[in-house]
């Protein structure tokens, strides 16, 4: 298997950066899973094409918009009227791939195309409340929900994957300006790279 | 102002992309009438008060959306998924 | 310390003294001053120089609605000018500097520019500078040396032009509650919406929570107001679901309840924390909004009222209590209203001598006369101060005055003082509530506007919204809270108020006339002559008062001029104020640094967009170009050689063996679904339903009136399975384009379209040897004429990578385009590079990719400018006669189909020089003699395969002009010479290399 | 002696400004006119005048529903420029910059055109060859146009970015030096107390409500004081066209409403000289004689009628202001305000007799209103006088989206927010 090269290249600079007063205020990593895949259902099969993807994952997923659900393997989040972004193993393709038939809708690999950046600790709201117009605070954006929004020019699918903690894929060709924004965006907290 | 999105709630305005007037109807694809073509493509009703329109939820999650919108107060007073209400006249193909 | 400090402290800590500089003389003043109390301490009264006469100016105010005391900071990362003294904390190392004189502030040369004051009325300048008619100084010449000096004069500070290091940051804020202003209202509101479980934000412009209770001198329960305020403030700070922003000025009210405000973070000097920003813009969507601004005290007009020393009332208490500053040693009060009574007792607490005290009411209220009594002197009722004298305020002239009549008589009485307390009574804040939408309501009685009825969910409280005591700011906040909280109003006991009984309502007096030139405007000079001339000359409607005279046009937005100006064409006109009527008060409510509104993109206008292969280029040399936000190399130069030397080798390697290009950022569509490719012949011109699986299609799309949109190649890779690409610039709006008929106009068809464009990696293969370089490192599949023939699709492995082959050609060479996982397209280019070294691969770029493109005739964004039609690029075979497409109904429209449309042809230099794009064509002329146009160069090159300068052209008549002469003509380029129309297909018009 | 000149002025100070008369009367309306021209703005009077000027026609009433000069005459941002691609555009724009030159001589009225120069900032090589393309077609249509390099501009004009860090590098630019600014309210007062002074009646606070008619012909209007007939009516109400389309029974027309939002810095000294737009984005700015940096970028992008705009576009503007000159984020802005625009399917206005028998309409100015002006003005009287176009506005029909003979100057096709 060919290794994946990380688009973030020089940008990414382990260790601790910015106002370290109060200690980091949040972790930055970039946990790109090995497969990332947008499935998307026809008019009036969400439902089951969140049961197809539950089944294929083991995921609890509703079809509600913004739901998510999240799992040890694999997460996935609305992301659209009809979508779904879903990540997984090296076998979730293939997976997904028996449990959507065409009459439920379509699965669009998107593995190299997205790129997962995760911002973790007590300041992370602080920190995704300066790049977002959405409202990150608990009662708003329940753990496990998903928000597609957007930084000025990159588009964002967020997911909350904990209670201090967020998910967030990005195009890959905007991933190393976007995290450069991000880590700008950290230096008042005080933030940790972390590989 | 806020637009709000069937699928993602209240959003920012920011986060969307104006398509514009909402009633007009496409004619058939097949047709010729040019006339009809022409009213389609270039005609506005331009309301000052109550405007349908198209916003693309571009920075979120794409969905197409028919708002109801005031053009005098910019007071939004409704909105639907635009996939409810396909615009196509004549008959379907 | 000072003469000028009070033997009470205030709210100023002396224990701790902080260094600044005025005008390069350092002073000294303490934690709590702000610049303006503390050049008060050090007895400077004279702080600038006017807008247009240049007269010497102090301090008006203690706060937001300064009009005079304007600097220009120098300690900052970078010169700030114009702001004001009243709104600079103090801190050590402080360094300001005075404006708009010369050579200094003490003697201003531009100060004689008053001796011509009649001649430079309201709108003097409409009126002449317009120069003769005839000879040199005709036109506009004889203005523009006029407006030269003119400009110069103008203006207020120097702006730097060095870049501004400072940080801004923004933020995005979500509550039930917020509230503006931290008041006693607003601090009631705060609490009560808390209590009710509501999130809420508290803003306050100031340092320090309390507002009027700073300084008011009142006790609220059992503690002086300050007090009470500031353990409100604590209190709240430390609620769990409360978030209290000081120094943070609420600025703008939008739709939707968003509002705008501005928090001084660290504004000063590097030596904060770091990564602290210097401003923080805040971006607040409010389910409810409380509005407890407050209210602004104006002045009364009259002669001499610009000297300095002459403040308002409010600000000469606020400097006495909130900062222990007296404002003058000798001081007068000039008042319409009981509330300058107050100012005086406390400025004579504080230690200052209230030499008198000059009311223009013939009666007042008891509470008033107490408080004269406190400052011990006796009120001259039915006076009014008529003039006053000295550079710094010295003396001022009273006279019996009719508050009925508005008559001044009797014999001036002068008594000399060094400051002057106005008051003219106060207006509500109500900005914000303007901007939301709504007409103010005129109440007699405080003879001011009110805040319009709400237009959207807001609530006001307090002073704002017409409380004329604290005890009414108090309930009114805290039924203003409970309300944005969706509660009814509280019956519980409030705490008590000790404050004297003062009578609300001032004298409807706002101008005393006299002779002498009384400012209504500070900032911009404008008089109350200059309002009854625009008067005269009919200009009597608000805007046109306020457009005529400039008046509220300064920098303080006529926070202090509005109404007495008001006032003063109500008077001309003979009608009520209300009748007059108010502008509309637009965004911000105070000045906001444009770094501040760019925030985070004060550093990152637009992010940067990235080929999986960018670091390669960059670390091989590539110079990079711009294409639309990616970076794409432009040449991959070598040491020594010029732009066009690398393009020519570059190219020609292509023609004679083997290139690559890096073409990732081609856009990339995945159009999925039963209905897919019924969608795509709606959608292109031509039919993609009859491709068969695992070949490409090259495919045009029109707008719906007809005009080409975009080209690029479908490929299928599965029945309900295609792989559209687009431009690269057209990438975006060809995504919206799918989408919108997608979502609005066939919602029934079973289509899903995605964009993948960040999916793939893909690098272009070139040129005769490029099979040769694909057989040394594909595997899995075969890449010979059989197994991949022209648009040909093949899946295999490169250096383990899974690969995704087209044999396609933009070049017209042999050539494919491989795709891989973007995660892998480093990889893959690589091992590309390594397969063609035997065959000396050669990478190229943008320019070299251009000059085989121009040889080939291929169209790109250059002729698809959202003009020209598919026949205009001779692509009419596209156009299917079978089906309707997006674009049929309307492209063959009359003019669309004229024939003296711009249509597509070569173009081949004659003399041996380079054609630019962008040069226009012309059948005759010269550089001195234009000739018309008859169209223009799209894009031109060296083309190393005819070894001639070449280009693309759009020009009238197209085809019907090949083999003719014409001219290249360039005026801005210095350009013009023989060219010849030929066919656009310039090199190998048969394609035979490219199915080779 | 003129009624304004340096003599007049010191003549007037010296009896205490007390005897200048209005600019103009506050006329009431009459029963009937010869031409009634709807809008108060600067198109409106500007047609007044060269009615009454060049044609004779002085039975003229201007109604203006509000105060004169209330609409888009007084909310832009006061560019005067001819730098169009268009041989349609650049022909009809040259000739107003021409009447632009000597037009504080033609109304007696000091409209402050300043020819400062307009440079349009070019930031990759496609862009540099469009905006070439541009510049040429000025000089083989008549008009001026200089190409500076990067260099020549670095040393014209102080603050614009020239760091390597820059996002879009500057390559060169594009100027027309006879370009400029003029004050935009003296227009209105300029044309107005001219028209006035040849007889025009101008009405203020008079709205129109509703057009008289015979049959399908149109023979006045309905107003807030009153029916008003008149031999010919037009329209010049940009930013309400839809509206009076509406009154007179057209329900569909090729026009949106817009709302494009201007912007002032605090008054600085001189800063800097020329008209400098951005093409990294969309923003021109320049600065007045006041002293305030004026500038603006794109419409906010939805149907408004409101004159108020919203916050992303406030921001987007200003993140353009300081990629283009990073040291004003120390400036500070002072006021926002919004217009309303019309903005017509292809970007270019619609001047022509019609649509209804005896209507004359004038609409369509998406941005460019301002600096059309005197042309406008000049040829829609031309229009209304001899109900045939002029040549500068004979392209400028409502037809020509029927017949595909669009003007369009950005290549954007039937979108308004994008022109």
């Amino acid at each position: 298997m060919v290794e994946r090269i990380s688009p973030l290249g020089a940008a990414f600079r382990p260790g601790r950066h910015g106002n370290l007063t109060a200690g980091p205020g949040v972790q930055l990593a970039e946990v790109t899973p090995p497969a990332i895949v947008e499935a998307a259902a026809w008019p009036g099969q969400k439902e089951a094409l969140a049961r197809a993807v539950a089944g294929a994952t083991g995921l609890a997923l509703s079809a509600l918009p913004n739901a998510g659900a999240v799992g040890e393997q694999a997460t996935a989040f609305s992301i659209g009227p009809h979508r779904f972004l879903v990540t997984g193993g090296d076998d979730l393709t293939a997976r997904l791939t028996e449990a959507v038939p065409l009459e439920t809708g379509t699965l669009t690999d998107l593995s190299h195309g997205r790129i997962a950046l995760r911002v973790a600790g007590p300041r992370a709201e602080w920190v995704l409340s300066k790049l977002f117009a959405i409202d990150f605070a608990a009662a708003a954006f329940p753990v496990a929900e998903g928000r597609a929004t957007a930084h000025h020019d990159v588009l964002a699918q967020i997911q909350r994957t904990g209670p201090d903690r967020f998910d967030l894929f990005v195009f890959r060709s905007l991933a190393r300006a976007f995290w450069e924004s991000l880590c700008a965006a950290s230096e008042e907290a005080g933030y940790e790279v972390v590989r | 102002m806020l637009i709000p999105c069937p699928h993602c709630g209240p959003r920012d305005v920011q986060e969307f992309s104006y398509q514009g007037d909402a009633t007009r109807k496409r004619p058939d694809p097949a047709s010729t009438d040019v006339h009809a073509w022409h009213a389609y493509v270039y005609d506005r009703p331009n309301p000052a008060g109550p405007h349908r329109e198209y916003w693309q939820h571009i920075g979120g999650c794409r969905a197409h959306i028919v708002v109801e919108r005031d053009t005098l107060s910019h007071e939004v007073l409704g909105a639907a998924f635009a996939s409810d209400l396909s615009n196509q006249g004549g008959t379907r193909p | 310390m000072s003469p000028r400090r009070a033997a009470s402290t205030g709210l100023v800590d002396r224990s701790q003294a902080l260094r600044f500089t005025f005008d390069g003389r350092t002073y000294s003043g303490h934690p709590g001053d702000t610049l303006a109390s503390a050049l008060l301490a050090n007895g400077i009264t004279l702080v600038g120089r006017s807008f247009k006469y240049h007269r010497p100016r102090g301090i008006f105010t203690a706060g937001v609605d300064e009009p005079n005391a304007l600097v220009t900071v120098l300690s900052g990362d970078g010169r700030e000018p114009n702001i004001p003294a009243t709104q600079i904390e103090l801190y050590e190392g402080l360094e300001v500097e005075s404006q708009n004189r010369f050579p200094s502030l003490e003697y201003d040369l531009g100060a004689l520019g008053q001796l011509a004051g009649p001649l430079l009325s309201a709108g003097f300048y409409y009126k002449t500078f317009m120069g003769p008619v005839f000879g040199p100084l005709k036109g506009t010449r004889f203005w523009m040396i006029c407006e030269h000096a003119i400009r110069r004069a103008a203006g207020l500070g120097r702006a730097g032009y060095e870049k501004d290091p400072a940080r801004y940051e923004e933020m995005n804020a979500f509550c039930d509650v917020l509230v503006v202003g931290a008041g006693p209202a607003g601090l009631m509101a705060a609490e009560a919406a808390a209590k009710a479980g509501r999130r809420v934000i508290l803003a306050e412009q100031e340092p320090k929570a309390g507002g009027s209770a700073l300084w008011s001198g009142e006790m609220i329960g059992t503690r002086p107001a300050h007090q009470w305020a500031q353990a409100m403030a604590e209190k709240l700070a430390a609620t769990e679901n409360v978030r209290f922003l000081p120094r943070t000025t609420v600025w703008g009210y939008y739709d939707g309840n968003t509002l705008a405000a501005l928090e001084r973070v660290a504004d000063r000097p590097s030596g904060t924390a770091k990564g602290l920003p210097r401003l923080r813009l805040w971006n607040i969507r409010a389910g409810k909004v409380v509005l407890a601004t407050g209210s602004l005290e104006r002045p009364v007009v009259f002669p001499g009222n610009d000297r300095p020393g002459v403040m308002l009332a409010g600000a000469a208490e606020r400097y006495a209590r909130q900062y222990g500053v007296l404002p003058g040693e000798r001081i007068a009060v000039f008042t319409n209203n009981d509330g300058a009574y107050r100012a005086a007792a406390a400025l004579r607490k504080a230690g200052a001598g209230v030499v008198a005290i000059v009311d223009v009411r013939p009666e007042i209220s008891d509470a008033a006369r107490a408080l004269a009594q406190e400052a011990g002197v006796e009120p001259l009722l039915g006076h009014a101060v008529t003039g006053t004298a000295g550079k710094r305020l010295t003396r001022i002239t009273i006279q019996r005055f009719d508050a009925a009549t508005g008559r001044v008589s009797g014999d001036g009485r002068p008594v000399d003082v060094d400051c002057l307390a106005v008051s003219g009574g106060w207006s509500p804040t109500i900005h914000l509530a303007s901007q939301a939408g709504g007409k103010p309501v005129w109440d007699e009685a405080l003879h001011a506007f009110l805040p319009p009825s709400p237009m959207q969910p807001w609530v006001g409280a307090g002073a704002f919204a017409g409380a004329k005591t604290t005890v009414e700011a108090l309930s009114t906040g805290r039924d203003a809270g409970l309300a944005a909280a969706g509660k009814k109003p509280s019956r519980a006991r409030l705490p008590a108020v000790t404050a004297p009984a003062l009578d609300p309502a001032p004298a409807p007096v706002l101008e005393i006339k006299a002779a002498g030139k009384a400012f209504v405007d500070l900032q911009n000079d404008v008089t109350a002559e200059d309002v009854r001339l625009a008067h005269r000359e009919g200009f009597i409607s608000v805007e046109h008062l306020k457009r005529y005279t400039t008046l509220g046009m300064a920098t303080d937005q006529g926070k202090t001029s509005n109404l007495p100006g008001l006032a003063i064409m109500a008077d001309a006109r003979g009608l009520p104020i209300p009748e007059v009527g108010t502008t509309r008060f637009r965004p911000p409510f105070s000045p906001v640094s444009i770094g501040a509104l760019a925030a985070d993109r004060h550093r990152h206008f637009k992010p940067d967009r990235l080929t999986p292969m960018h670091d390669w280029h960059v670390g091989h040399g590539a110079r990079m170009m711009e294409a639309g936000l990616w970076h794409r190399p432009m040449i991959y130069g070598q040491p020594g050689e010029t732009v066009e030397q690398a393009y020519i080798r570059e190219a020609a390697a292509v023609r004679r063996s083997v290139g690559i290009c890096d073409v990732s950022t081609l856009g990339k569509i995945a159009v999925k679904g039963p209905d897919a490719a019924e969608f795509l012949d709606r959608v292109y011109t031509n039919t993609f339903s009859t491709l068969p699986i695992g070949k490409a299609r090259y495919g045009l799309m029109l707008r719906e009136d007809g005009i080409v949109l975009d080209d690029g190649t479908t490929w299928r890779l599965g029945a309900h399975d295609f792989l559209m690409t687009t431009t690269t610039a057209n990438a975006g709006k060809v995504m919206q384009h799918l989408e919108y008929f997608l979502d609005a106009v066939w919602p029934h068809l079973k289509v899903h379209v995605t964009s993948v464009t960040d999916q793939w990696a893909g690098a272009a293969v070139a040129g005769p040897d490029a099979r040769r370089v694909l057989e040394a490192c594909v595997t899995g599949t075969g890449v010979d004429n059989v197994a991949l023939p022209f648009m040909g699709i093949v899946h295999g492995r490169i250096a383990g990578a899974p690969v995704m082959i087209c044999r396609l050609s933009f070049s017209g060479e042999l050539a494919y385009e491989v795709y891989c996982g973007a995660g892998h397209g480093a990889h893959v280019w690589e091992a590309l590079m390594d397969a063609g070294e035997p065959f000396a691969i050669t990478p190229y770029g943008m320019e070299a990719l251009g000059a085989l493109r121009i040889e080939k005739g291929h169209v790109t964004g250059a002729e698809i400018d959202g003009r020209t039609t598919a026949r205009d690029l001779y692509l009419d075979g596209m156009l299917s006669k079978k089906k309707p497409f997006i674009g049929s109904a309307l492209m063959d429209r009359e003019s669309l189909i004229d024939k003296n449309r711009l249509r597509l042809v070569g173009i081949v230099s004659l003399d041996g020089q380079p054609l630019g794009g962008g040069a226009h064509v012309v059948e005759k002329g010269s550089l001195d003699e234009l000739g018309a146009s008859i169209g223009h160069i799209t894009a031109a090159c060296y083309s190393p395969a005819l070894e001639r300068h070449i280009g693309l052209a759009l020009v009238k008549g197209g085809k019907s002009r090949h083999g003719t002469r014409a001219f290249v003509s360039d005026p801005l380029r210095k350009r013009f010479g023989p060219v010849e129309i030929v066919s656009h297909h310039f090199y190998d018009p048969e394609g035979r290399r490219m199915h080779g | 002696m003129a009624e304004y000149s340096a003599l007049s002025l010191l003549k007037n100070a010296l009896s205490g400004n007390r005897d200048w008369r209005p600019a103009w009367r506050k006329a009431e309306p009459k029963p009937a006119y010869d031409v009634v021209i709807v809008g108060g703005g600067g198109h409106g009077l500007a047609t007044a005048y060269y009615l009454a000027r060049e044609h004779g026609i002085a039975r003229v009433a201007v109604l203006e529903k509000g105060w004169l000069g209330s609409g888009n005459i007084g909310r832009n941002t006061t560019i005067v420029r001819s730098n169009y691609l268009l041989p349609e555009s650049i022909r009809f724009y040259d000739f107003s910059v021409k009447l632009w030159e000597n037009l504080s001589h033609a109304l007696n009225y000091n409209v402050m055109f300043s020819q400062r120069g307009i440079l349009n900032l070019a930031h990759s090589p496609a862009q540099a060859d469009e905006y070439i393309r541009r510049g040429n077609a000025m000089r083989h249509g008549g008009g001026d146009a200089v190409w500076l390099t990067r260099h020549e501009i670095a040393r014209r004009v102080p603050g614009i970015d020239f760091s390597p860090r820059a996002r879009f590098p500057v390559v060169g630019g594009l100027l027309q030096p006879r370009a400029g600014t003029a004050r935009h309210d003296a227009v209105a007062w300029g044309y107005a107390r001219a028209a006035d002074r040849l007889g025009v009646d101008i009405v203020e606070n008079c709205e129109v409500t509703g057009f008289l008619r015979e049959g399908d012909r149109i023979t006045g209007v309905a107003t807030t004081r009153g029916d008003i007939r008149a031999g010919k009516v037009a329209l010049a109400v940009a930013g309400s066209t839809s509206r009076l389309m509406r009154m007179a029974g057209i329900e569909r027309f090729p026009i949106e409403s817009h709302v494009l939002q201007a912007f002032v810095t605090e008054a600085v000294k001189p800063y800097v000289d020329c008209v400098v737009t951005f093409g990294g984005g969309h923003l021109y700015m320049s600065q007045s004689d006041k002293g305030g940096l004026v500038f603006g970028g794109d419409l906010d992008g939805y149907n408004s009628y409101a004159q108020r705009g919203n916050l992303p576009l406030v921001k987007e503007v200003m993140s353009e202001m300081v990629a283009m000159f990073p040291a004003t984020a120390r400036l500070r802005l002072l006021r926002s305000w919004g217009g309303v625009m019309d903005m017509s399917m292809d970007g270019s206005p619609i001047i022509t007799r019609g649509p209804l028998p005896g209507m004359y309409l004038n609409c369509g100015w998406c941005y460019g209103g301002f600096k059309a002006t005197p042309a406008s003005g000049f040829s829609f009287a031309w229009t209304i006088a001899k109900d045939e176009p002029h040549p500068i506005n004979a392209p400028f029909t409502l037809s020509r989206f029927e017949r595909g003979a669009v003007i369009d100057e950005k290549g954007q096709g039937p979108t308004p927010k994008l022109h």
